[in-house]
């Protein structure tokens, strides 16, 4: 019996104990009609020896191509030791630290993670994770319009710049409190977020916040400094959406604008979590510090013990919903606790200067890779604002084939942009992060002008 | 020491990162970042150390028997973590093409068939990323289902009081108006106050079966009848699922839409928090709704069907596929078990139960509800302890750490006073379970003859009690480069 | 600088405390001359980023082919679990516990590893490991013939029928001791070492000490009670060389003959230690309790603290060589303790019915394996002789290219026991453990049918 | 408690072994084992929480600062253990064919080739699969040299006093006798009675360069003059590499043969007393008689040379080839160093050194070398402190236990009486070099106020001090099955 420990000794001693006779004596209060019959759909158990047989063979078929994708998810190194330390028991089967004596350990590494994204961010205040970036953005939506009592509209607007998967994602948890979602268009040109779109969004009506990505899905830096000014000039609260490697070199929200932006949210996937086909990752959510009451999510705080000694333990539980029930900030319940670990010690790992060096190596091999493809004949960048490791580029042929003979070749050679917007055509998003080769950069280029000059001269 | 205090300007673990780039593109001034952010400048050794010597500082699992009622802390297989970590696996890009993940939505669609299996629900959704996110994603297609009848007046959602605090939070989140039933002096929910509750304004009822309370819910079936004769659909919250793994399916007691919690059942690791994962299974009408991705198997292989195959879907819950890395252990997990080994599971929890139940019992601890049969859980209360002797159901608990043993849960469920909620799981022994009884039997002549030792405790942690109360007072949730209190 | 956490700051605050100007001062006693100069024929240094590309490179670079083969190394099983914890910092950084108070961990685990391989083997004492099988049983020989008070001459019976490479290590380790090695032959039908052959072999003069390989290099099961029985009236010593998986069925070394043998000795490597071309693995050394203190190596023993609580630590140093310097039983200095971590997790988790039915798996396998194979015309086993889990047959071609072909097929096929017994003919070793399935098996002998039929009629 | 003592009949782990088989041959009666082993029957959480918390106490170099002279307990990068692991390395069998073999070859033959460089041997084996076997190999080689050229009255090996006792050891297991050579007062070899006892009798010398005692011995160049003139080799053990590494070269002092410990200076992990691995450099006229295999490049790719390939070897040390996974671990390990990481590693260990014997000797600690420059590690000596206080060296290593660093090396070198062997290494901070100085400051102290305390110390640990003559005496070293003294 996997897992199971128990003797035949001692299941009869233990049954005499209780005083029935047999396991199935255990189940007497259950109708007898409900109980199931044997479970034939499914196999029967396997030794761990033939179950790691099939995982090893599975994991092998799915091949490992040459990642040029970023869009919301990117293949950074994460140091060995990272997941060596947070996969040791003591974080990866402990619970919830409701017993905060016992569990120093994860309590102390989640507000070491706090004082993290809290300075990645520039903003007061850091909760210890949500589930992803894009669920994310949704409690800090709902956030939003909870803290802003200077609007009580229920109008967002949201750049259609902003990641795809995540405007989705908004629409299923959001939409159904009666939040309206309102998209802004994007320059055509620059790939910006510009300010007479917002305007033109909100229609000279109240809105209660203002969504920022930056960079936004296309890798383009938006004007954050006078968005958020005009938002914030409105009585919205401004929501940067932020992926926290650029934050190395970019602005932080706390930084933007006159008086920065009020919430800050985003996912810890590049920092120490693995690509693993889109999870598990971790959301982050920061925000001003007058707003912490309406924050979603645990929150650790230091406090001392009896003994006058520095200790933590989870704080501000009268927002949760295991407390307040209906009326808490969330129905979330988990945090995303050993992908915080992880993202922690990899943060420590790096430090200031080595997260410096990674968002530089990206920002010069997708430079690399950008100049590269645009030796192709017909390949350009698709707009003409700044970037930062990400680019849209404009192909002569149909993209969606084209990516298709490439990972047949062992390469992900980017995301087909045409899925989400149709109106740009043939266009492509790609990303080489610092793990990605000269080598590997310049293999990718070849076989791109390969595979586009076999389909005849570029229209 | 936080890492924080550890570290020095110019300190780094040099091997973790790249060398800088020879050219770098130009960064307009005006989205540059003015001052480093005040990251840990540690070398290797030292956030090696410091994060090896912090997990010590965790009960767990792997360290601690761990009684955490309605948390369900059983072995996490070490197997599910390696080979959900194997790099085939890790390596895969979230937009990667179906064809380059033939392999994991293999595992997928076998785990949706199993989870179909062993609930007896028609359907399965593997997307929401917690048990919380499976709530919302459940109750969103109650919704859904009125909405596209049309039958938009069902505005309640009816919740025992016992229910877990996510049931009422993910109602209120999809729009309803929660409507609490109580629960009887038996443990079962009052039937009659449900009978009056229940209308044409009830979109559904959120039930946990066994109860949080430990028991199992006797009167399933009249409550299925009441419900689904006013119209209204049933939730079933997985939470208790370890209970009655393959001996009950819910499907079977009539429910319309459940969900797993997996780090519970199905054995994933808790990670401290977390991730979690929420599958989701409904009967057929509630189909159509279910939260996208889902594995579908056709000739050409396996393939993701999104939004655009699903157009009624309730949607996407997270930006990519869900908790992809812990769908992979459970499904290790389940494969494990086979068929044989899921009622199993059920059986041995409740044996577990059952025999800490009797054993406590019978050395005059109180049951909350004495005649009932445990499940999985069962509940004392300590309310004659508190009263006679001053020492709290939170002073016990905090004295167990002292032993060794991580505390049951307290204080829940609301209802009952000064409880511990006490879930051994199936894979403790009963050497593990007899130690813990004497534990409590020795806290109790503790509180006794020396009461001080139990409402100071504990004494041999790395912290001793702490101040909640000033933590949320004054708050201090950060460290920040300019504080002084770099004491700690 | 990797892995060196001074900053500038430090080096100068040090180098002033010190008072010296500069690092290279601190060599000031090193004659000039002497210094080296930049170390041109190492590369420069690589972050963890680009070692870790190039070893993942070479590593799937080497293959994965379909383990036929023992021979001394055994593909097992080894659970998840047995890894994931020897790794633990705990584990794998700590020294030799020469400070037992801080090292209980190890002492502990170290302790119980003793116990299992007494368990294992039937003797009264078990030291702490050796480096591998072969060289363990060099240091069983001299401990033989240290331990032989009766037999003063330094002879010892070596079957031709033991390992090849033991055989090898132990002319290198023991010859240069005065210690002649006298070999055995083996029985043409049988591949038994007979009762005959040792007389013969020892030729009426004393030896000090019968080296007795349990089942043999050809997987052949020897009358080891009738040969320790022999050996021990004349005076000898009885040295086991067994592996510790086919004791969980096979009679144990302190179960030989009348009175057992002595000492017992071989190789942990079936235990949870990866194959790993060769090592690390471990050896280890079981004794009567009358030859404790001829043990070489570390022992631990269990003692009390001032409390008279049991605890444990390193016991009779004075064999060793820290201690006793030119008269210790060994050089030896270090165990094998990270194998030995895991080895005693792995048999924590197999238990005694785990171990029978690897032993059980690996015996079916193999006759499985022996069946297909021989349904080929011309293959057929070599020996008459009782077997274990290795098997060696005869083949109708010659077994080199046949080899080389079925490793270009991913198939590692056997052992060409034609490389160090030529008068076998064309002959090879092969096992199947319990991780080979039925369909490898029935492919292997699919494609060796094929292999052979390419070659002609059968000789 | 024992894992054995957890053990409960017919309990088992039970995904941890294959079904049993439907057929099984036939095996003999007389072949078969009567009784089962007393192996442990124990669940897997059993087993994984024995295990994991039986981790805990240890102290090691991931959990504490190790100081623990003549060890250099410096950080083992986990990316080492995660590369050597890949699991193309792992599955690879021994016998298997070099061609199935080229990316270990690889990493092997260029570790060869960077030892050679960072040593000043034209000639390299990896194969001795700890020091000791280095150097079992090395003076093997100076037999067979002697031995090839007919020089067969060469029966005596030189060795400091203060030597590792493996050195002695070594030489005898070589067939040779040992001839003993003083230290001088300063830390250096007596040359004068070193020109005594060299002759023709001479194989050669074994030392340790910085020697035992922490300090370069500045006479090498006279030393190796003076062997060679006689017509005996210099064998140099590489235990103390690491405070020279690439800022000297063992063959541009003279040495004939070196082994190196990889656990010491290439950082492979200790692992609780192994494993090590002890490759071997030589100078030309050694070369054919290094131990096999060895690594060659051709034409064709890597290949392994064994006995057929290098007849005059002294042949091999262990079944295959030696401690590979562990030469993995170098190998990553000197590729992340490169050659400017080389002489990096000695000059900050040699930093480290000094700054903590300067601080200890203002501190007032009576250095056993007081005016030589530290070398890696350097000796303190108690012996006032044990007159005056009645405090032992012991007693200041058993206290720094409880301010949570491991000791340094205790009563080595045997010559310097109440000494502590200290060796900080590189990869320790400035803090901690310091608080290590204050708890020191601390314990002599309280050897002052409260000797008691440090005598009967350690009192934060598992166990306090522990009877090794009890140990030795009333000889306990197994569990057995019939035995009450379960009670650990």
């Amino acid at each position: 019996m996997p897992f199971i420990p128990h003797t035949e000794a001692d299941t009869a001693d233990m049954l005499a104990t209780i005083g029935v006779a047999t396991l199935d004596d255990l189940f007497d209060e259950i109708p007898a009609g409900l109980r199931a019959g044997a479970l034939d759909g499914i196999p029967p158990g396997l030794p761990e020896m033939d179950i790691a047989r099939l995982m090893q063979a599975r994991a092998r078929a799915d091949g490992q191509p040459i990642c040029f994708v970023g869009a919301g998810a990117y293949d950074h190194h994460i140091p060995a030791a990272v997941w060596q330390i947070a996969a040791r028991g003591e974080f990866y089967s402990a619970y919830t630290p409701y017993q905060a004596e016992a569990s120093q350990g994860t309590l102390q590494l989640l507000f070491e993670f706090q004082s993290m994204m809290t300075a990645l961010t520039g903003l007061a205040v850091s909760n210890a994770s949500l589930y992803d970036g894009a669920s994310g953005l949704a409690e800090a939506l709902l956030m939003a319009v909870r803290a802003n009592r200077g609007v009580t509209a229920r109008r967002i607007l949201v750049p259609r710049a902003l990641h795809p998967a995540y405007r989705r994602t908004l629409t299923t948890l959001v939409a159904s409190q009666g939040i309206e979602l309102i998209p802004i268009a994007f320059d055509a040109a620059t790939g910006q977020t510009p300010l007479a779109a917002v305007e033109e969004a909100a229609g000279g009506e109240p809105f209660a916040a203002l969504v920022l990505p930056q960079p936004n899905f296309f890798g383009v830096l938006e004007e954050v400094d006078a968005l958020t000014d005009w938002a914030q000039a409105q009585g919205a609260l401004v929501v940067g959406v932020v992926n926290p490697v650029t934050l190395a070199r970019l602005a932080p929200p706390g930084d933007w604008g006159t008086s920065g932006a009020d919430i800050a949210c985003g996912d810890v996937q590049p920092l120490g979590i693995p690509l693993a086909s889109g999870g598990p990752y971790a959301g982050f959510l920061c925000c001003r510090q007058d707003l912490v009451r309406q924050m979603p999510g645990r929150l650790v705080g230091r406090t001392l013990d009896l003994d006058g000694r520095p200790g933590f333990s989870l704080t501000l539980q009268a927002r949760e919903q295991h407390i307040r029930r209906a009326k808490a900030t969330s129905n979330i319940c988990t945090n995303q606790g050993l992908l915080v670990t992880a993202a922690t010690i990899h943060l420590a790992l790096l430090g200031q200067a080595g997260l410096a060096r990674v968002a530089d190596a990206c920002r010069a091999n997708t430079a690399r890779l950008v100049d590269r493809l645009g030796e192709i004949p017909g390949i350009a960048p698709l707009f003409n604002g700044p970037t930062f490791h990400e680019q849209a580029l404009r192909l002569p042929v149909p993209a969606a084939p084209l990516l298709q003979d490439l990972i047949a070749d062992g390469i992900l050679g980017g995301y087909d942009l045409g899925l989400e917007y149709p109106e740009l055509g043939s266009a492509i998003l790609v990303c080489a992060t610092e793990v990605r080769t000269a080598d590997e950069i310049d293999e990718y280029a070849a076989r791109l002008r390969r595979l586009i000059e076999a389909r005849g001269t570029p229209t | 020491m936080l890492i924080q205090d550890a570290s020095r300007p110019g300190r780094r673990a040099a091997a973790q990162s790249p060398s800088p780039p020879t050219t770098l593109p130009d960064l307009p001034e005006r989205f540059r970042r003015r001052r480093s952010p005040a990251l840990p400048e540690v070398s290797e050794l030292q956030a090696v150390r410091h994060y090896t010597r912090l997990s010590q500082k965790n009960f767990s699992i792997d360290t601690q028997f761990y009684p955490l009622g309605s948390c369900t802390m059983k072995y996490n297989p070490r197997a599910c973590h390696a080979l959900a970590m194997l790099p085939g696996f890790l390596a895969r890009h979230p937009l990667a093409p179906d064809a380059h993940g033939q392999g994991l939505l293999a595992c997928l669609y076998e785990l949706q068939e199993i989870f179909k299996e062993v609930t007896g629900m028609p359907a399965v959704s593997l997307a929401p990323a917690a048990g919380a996110q499976g709530e919302f994603a459940g109750v969103a297609m109650i919704r859904a289902y009125h909405q596209a009848r049309g039958d938009t007046a069902r505005t309640q959602i009816l919740v025992p009081d016992a229910a877990h605090g996510t049931n009422p939070a993910s109602a209120v989140m999809c729009g309803f108006e929660v409507r609490e039933i109580p629960t009887g002096a038996d443990g079962d929910v009052d039937i009659a106050a449900l009978r009056e509750r229940v209308g044409p304004q009830t979109a559904g009822i959120m039930l946990t079966n066994p109860s949080t309370v430990g028991v199992f819910e006797r009167g399933i079936d009249a409550i299925a009848a009441t419900v689904h004769e006013a119209g209204g659909l049933l939730y079933y919250d997985g939470a208790n699922l370890n209970a009655i793994l393959g001996k009950v399916r819910p499907g079977d007691m009539g429910f319309d839409v459940i969900h797993m919690n997996l780090h519970k059942t199905f054995s994933t690791p808790h990670g401290g928090g977390g991730p979690g994962a929420g599958p989701v299974g409904v009967s057929r009408r509630l189909e159509p709704y279910l939260p996208v991705p889902i594995v579908e198997r056709t000739e050409q292989g396996y393939r993701w069907l999104t939004e655009r195959e699903r157009p009624t879907s309730i949607g996407r819950l997270t930006a990519f596929g869900g908790n992809i890395g812990i769908l992979l252990r459970a499904y290790v997990y389940a494969r494990m078990l086979g068929r044989e080994g899921m009622p199993r599971v059920a059986e041995y929890a409740t044996l577990n139960a059952n025999y800490l139940f009797k054993r406590l019992t019978e050395a005059g601890f109180e049951a909350a509800y004495p005649r009932r049969r445990a499940s999985h859980e069962f509940i004392v209360t300590l309310r004659r302890e508190a009263k006679e002797l001053g020492v709290t159901a939170m002073d016990f608990a905090k004295r167990l750490l002292d032993y060794g043993f991580h505390a049951p849960t307290t204080y829940f469920p609301l209802l009952v006073p000064e409880c511990l909620l006490i879930e051994p799981t199936e894979t403790e022994t009963k050497e593990e379970l007899d130690g813990f009884v004497e534990a409590l039997i020795k806290i109790r002549d503790e509180a006794r003859t020396q009461p001080e030792l139990v409402r100071e405790a504990p004494h041999s942690l790395p912290v001793r009690r702490l101040d909640d109360v000033r933590a949320a007072r004054r708050l201090d949730l950060a460290w920040r480069p300019t504080s002084n209190d770099g004491e700690s």
